[in-house]
């Protein structure tokens, strides 16, 4: 057991934060990169991710021939620390990265591969993902979305939902049903649908934040080349399963709960209780420590991982675990920073007398999202309880 | 012994839910939400036709002189319905003020026109410290030969841009309970000025209130100078059972409508509701509401007959509900799913409300503690 | 609404509180009345049990034909109240009167009233329940303890557990299977077995707290008259439901919890920790008075369910989250009795040492078991989520 | 960056497990359970023989000279099979004691002796207060003229009964952490007299030990008179991580006999493990475990190589791991049913051994306020 970084690692690390110094907008620092989109935004956003990837900070541990650089794990991970403690806005071709692209590597034609990749990595084109639909959240292989094939083209007919980004991105990855008659999980195939397609119209999907973050995404005799198939027809459902297992067993990325937590802590040391910094209160003391506990144990957990990946071992249930307990460990701590500050709680951002910037409301409601989004809790609990305990299926 | 409702009581309560389906559905409280005072008149002046706003008020000045339970009953179907506006501040707050302390001729003045809905009230108290005990109120209020000259700022300031006076605390000499007064101040007086502060939750506006060497007449001062702490605790306590029945209103629907979701949401070709996750959370919901109305009736029978308990009693229900409505209303979303965290379903209106009630007038550690006090611990 | 008593309820309270004055033995003062039993022990229960029904203060709400008075739920909710206040022993003869006096009235014949009613108000026959088997706990009409009947008479095979009390039990109130071959709620008979006859085994089964107070209780070829059968033939579950029902809706009794909440107020007042009373301690006094507000909410909640039945209605859900709400709430008192007394806590009763002769520890244990006993927390969820909230079995 | 296990590390913690399986099955503990001392000399001379007794003892001393992290694995799999006897006491924090603040001549009398197992060490700490901070020490030790006079109380000593040395902590002069010293007295002193405190948890045998008027010698001093507080701060850390690290074994093995027993136990014609409801607690008690075993490679970690971050890193392996134990164990009774509350289960081992660990040496609330100070809230 190290703790320590090699001499590589903390020179390389120096040289990020050195980068982002200079090169990190000034205008996008902010406690959260979870803020509402705008198309302003949204440009400066793919200018900061292209600048990111020509520093050769983006998708470093994909292989070289796709723009990667067959970095381990842990280069990525110290640039992924340093973009957070820099405060730096999220990667808004995040989902290309994480999901779509893993998918090709593993599952596209080499044409497919050459086609889309490199765009994903310069963000030149954004990509969102279109798995939910309003009739199948948990049992998502019950979706309805059909693809018939005409001759060459699919012909799409149906609605997505939940579709972060929908509204400006370029492309959609998405899961539609080919083979009605089949069983459910063997008539689903995965293709790649170019927005701009006639027949698509995305709707706005209001939060209860008040923002516009998620969309309905509607599908009205969209045809889409057969060449977008990706792996073979009727047999999407594994081609997704390879992300949606990606997506459930991602490192636990806790650097941004650390931030939050070093946040709360300095909240509860400015704002007043009663004539005295919340820190100084007793009870609310008890409550940090709680959470810090907590938090600091996820540092560690996700350190454990790491070591894991990097040695070409499974992490396990370990990293089943990490949505469910990192998404509530981030509403808890949004919910602490409320009961601190009491009054000045629901104020929201450019109000008047407001504190943070109304980031913890609006964090406490998020975060909130997040526990539902991808999975509810629910599913996490039966994952954990499946695939990590070796529990039967409710049946 | 006999810890039940009237027949009277349960004909308010249901006469309550049918008037707030028709007059006050969700729709309505959505269009409200986006308007500029959250307020709706017309809904107020209905309310008054009911009798609600003079609901406390004696008949003597034109109310139906009812209790403080009849009153959390109203409350409650209130909250069931997350009423937007003013009415826990005009006609709870504002009307006991003037009950308790009020001079004749203030009476006279108000009473009346509080119950017939044409004047509205809000209670002043919160300054920048966010402190609701004595040491909290420090808005000067220099005396001059005819009145008061009031100069500073009061903050969270229900809806007072719609209020036509201000129960206002302040301290005119001393410090803690000593000195402390309390002025109706009109809105309209010159050198009040009023600016909104942009909450989440839009059914509860609340303003940053500035006086800026406001003159205020002797007739303003509502009992006797420096004592107003006296009047003061006893709205405090029933401004905890107010929201303590709105809480209780609120939870209790909110655990209906993720009740009745589950039963109509399929997935893998059953209802959720089958679900045993599920129906466990449900019946966790269940099980933290039912003992807790018992205690908002208690708290507000002690209110109006076991003036020894009361301060106690009030605490013990704002404690709890306001637990009990965060934690209902954080399960009801997540029963929901995806849809219950969107703007376009209704859910937010009640989580929002929650987390509202849940700090307003003392969070649950403010009254744990003085649980704790009040029992001598 | 009136919390005051009336002036005849008040007179009797009194009457009852010097009956209990002058009759209660000393000796049985216990803040616990669920300490182990023992032969010596049973023997006073019993006397006590009958020389309170001699005084007119057991089953008062029975029908005055069979030893009851016809008296309103109020005047043996005062008897109740006071018994517990004075820290009286619990009744030795508990399963008679709630749960087979109610059924035999309800479903007994005649002569079966006769017969064993006075004995069970006097406690001169002690009897116990033989519902649960160890195959069949949570679903417990899937019973399989046999009883054929051959001639005019049931021979029982088979194994009951958890049976309270069986060791000095004079009867047991028994499921048994009649038709192996119905569907399963259809071929059960409710009947009484006098637990003297022959192939009737009872082995103690301690609990975690090294007292002995469930059994197993194993029949081979045990013989019963079929004269013992309680309603018709292979309705035997009809005829328990009846009972169960009455058990899980059973009005709460909260005198105990309060009780116990003034003994844990009492003891943060008295034990000290880091130099002053635990009471003085911000965090314990939060947690004193969160718990306080739950036992408050309870007495309350059962006022108001005492309300119901006294004006004839049906308490409904609000009966159906007693036992859930307060064995939880009881637990939750003794452990933080427990972390009050930190180091003192687990030692035992007769200790050195030893604070309020150890009832904390083993009540914290026992409270766990009552969580399980007789309808698991589960259980208890699914009847308030089916029966209370009318959602679907889990099928 | 490197945080995980060695290979030798990994072997360790398998030849222990599969040691304990034979040595220590749950047969085992439950005949200790009823012996007068709880402990059998024969598997503390078994467990010797694999090293264990003097795993951090250094090699020159006769031990094998690792690190606390090795320990706390080796404690993690004690944890697990509910090991009954003193060897956190006597193998983890008298060894340590004398490692850090022994003579020569001390270590060369007990380290090799306590290493072979032929010797075995109590700490006597706490006395009638339970405080484990320096105030708590008040055990009166006058100066006389070849050594002191020890009189007065401790309380709640581990396996007193079994053994040979106490290192005890004692009041020579001053208050607070001024004027503590440690000495090692020898349970067979003279006027030192020790009675059993019955408790649950029979696998922790605590005992009251009186010191009538206890004459020991200046070489039992362990350290600086009157400094004694430094070692024994760095011993209660060593306490908090070898508890936690018990604990995290503890409440490991306790998860897996819930859902073994409900993949066995079948109602409804079907294995119980398959109820939503118990999936779901199952997997709330794996999502408490996992991150928590982070906690404790860390804080072991820290204790040998971040001196800095060692006591805050004891705290929080000893806040989180004592609330994790006791709810998992809480959570794994009822997943048992009634089964699990009896004597004849094995499941109240752990119960019970969950409770004494949340206790000892600081409890939850402890160590959190401890954090608070360390951090500088």
């Amino acid at each position: 057991m190290d703790l320590t970084y090699s001499k590589e690692d903390e020179t390389f690390r120096k040289e990020v934060r050195a980068w982002l110094k200079k090169n990190l907008p000034k205008k996008d620092k902010a406690i959260s990169d979870l803020m509402p989109h705008d198309p302003e935004r949204v440009k400066r956003s793919k200018d900061w991710q292209h600048k990111l990837f020509d520093a050769g900070y983006v998708a470093m541990n994909w292989p070289k021939e796709y723009g990667g650089q067959d970095a381990d794990v842990m280069r990525q991970t110290i640039v992924n620390e340093e973009l957070t403690l820099a405060r730096a806005p999220g990667l808004v071709g995040a989902s290309g990265l994480t999901m779509l692209g893993p998918t090709l590597i593993q599952c596209g034609t080499e044409e497919q591969k050459r086609r889309y990749l490199p765009k994903v990595l310069t963000a030149d084109e954004i990509w969102c993902q279109g798995y939910s639909e309003p009739g199948s959240g948990s049992d998502l292989a019950s979706l309805t979305t059909r693809a018939e094939l005409v001759g060459d083209e699919f012909v799409v007919n149906g609605q997505k939902v939940w579709t972060s980004n929908a509204q400006f991105s370029d492309w959609m990855f998405c899961l539609v049903r080919t083979d009605p008659d089949a069983p459910k999980h063997r008539g689903i195939s995965y293709i790649l649908i170019d927005m701009r397609t006639p027949g698509i119209t995305v709707r706005p999907l209001v939060q209860m934040t008040g923002d516009a973050g998620f969309n309905e995404v509607f599908f009205d005799n969209a045809r889409v080349p057969r060449a977008n198939l990706v792996g073979e027809l009727h047999q999407g459902w594994m081609v997704a399963n390879a992300t949606l297992f990606h997506e459930r067993n991602m490192l636990g990325s806790t650097t941004r709960t650390q931030l939050m937590m070093q946040n709360l802590i300095r909240l509860a040391r400015s704002h007043q209780r009663y004539g005295k910094p919340a820190a100084e209160d007793p009870l609310m003391r008890q409550k940090l420590s709680d959470l810090l506990t907590r938090v600091e144990a996820m540092k560690y957990h996700s350190y454990r991982q790491l070591t894991d990946v990097m040695h070409g071992r499974s992490p396990g249930i370990g990293a089943m675990v990490n949505k469910l307990v990192g998404t509530e460990l981030n509403h808890d701590i949004c919910a602490l920073a409320l009961e601190i500050m009491n009054s000045y709680a629901p104020l929201k951002k450019g109000a008047v007398r407001v504190i943070d910037n109304g980031t913890w409301a609006y964090e406490f409601m998020f975060t909130l999202g997040l526990v539902i989004g991808g999975g509810t809790s629910q599913i996490q609990k039966n994952i954990i309880s499946e695939r990590g305990l070796g529990m039967p299926k409710s049946g | 012994m006999d810890f039940g409702l009237s027949e009277e009581q349960e004909m308010l309560q249901r006469s309550a839910r049918d008037f707030l389906a028709r007059e006050c559905p969700s729709t309505f409280v959505r269009a409200l939400y986006t308007e500029p005072d959250g307020f709706s008149r017309e809904l107020h002046r209905k309310m008054a036709e009911q009798g609600w706003t003079g609901l406390l008020v004696p008949e003597a000045h034109g109310g139906l002189g009812l209790s403080m339970l009849d009153m959390a009953l109203l409350l409650e179907e209130m909250g069931r319905a997350v009423v937007p506006g003013p009415f826990i501040f005009s006609s709870v707050l504002v009307t006991l003020a003037l009950m308790h302390g009020g001079s004749s001729a203030q009476k006279k003045t108000w009473l009346p026109r509080l119950a017939s809905g044409e004047a509205i009230g809000t209670f002043a108290f919160l300054e920048d410290t966010d402190r609701i005990d004595a040491a909290g109120m420090t808005l000067k209020a220099k005396k001059t030969r005819d009145g008061y000259l009031v100069s500073g700022t009061k903050l969270f300031v229900p809806f007072a841009a719609v209020a036509d006076v201000l129960l206002t605390a302040v301290r005119t000499s001393g410090r803690g309970e000593e000195g402390i007064s309390l002025l109706l101040i009109d809105r309209a007086t010159p050198g009040l000025s009023i600016k909104s502060l942009d909450i989440f939750d839009q059914t509860r506006r609340v303003y940053e209130v500035e006086f800026s060497n406001v003159v205020v007449t002797k007739s303003a001062l509502l009992g006797t100078e420096g004592e107003g702490w006296k009047i003061m605790a006893r709205l405090l306590d029933a401004a905890a059972v107010a929201l303590a029945a709105d809480s209780l209103g609120g939870a209790q629907k909110s655990l209906e409508m993720a009740v009745d979701y589950t039963k109509v949401r399929t997935q893998f070709n059953r209802p959720i509701a089958s679900f045993q996750a599920l129906k466990h959370l449900a019946a966790d919901m269940a099980s933290d509401i039912e003992p807790a109305r018992a205690l908002v009736w208690y708290a507000a029978h002690a209110f109006d007959a076991l003036p020894r308990d009361a301060s106690r009693a009030a605490s013990l229900a704002k404690a709890r509900l306001s637990e009990v409505y965060s934690r209902t209303t954080n399960r009801a979303v997540q029963m929901h799913g995806g849809i219950g965290f969107t703007w376009e379903h209704d859910m937010h209106f009640w989580f929002k409300r929650a987390k509202w009630n849940e700090f307003a007038f003392g969070d649950v550690a403010f009254h744990r503690e003085r649980i704790a006090q009040l029992e001598g611990f």
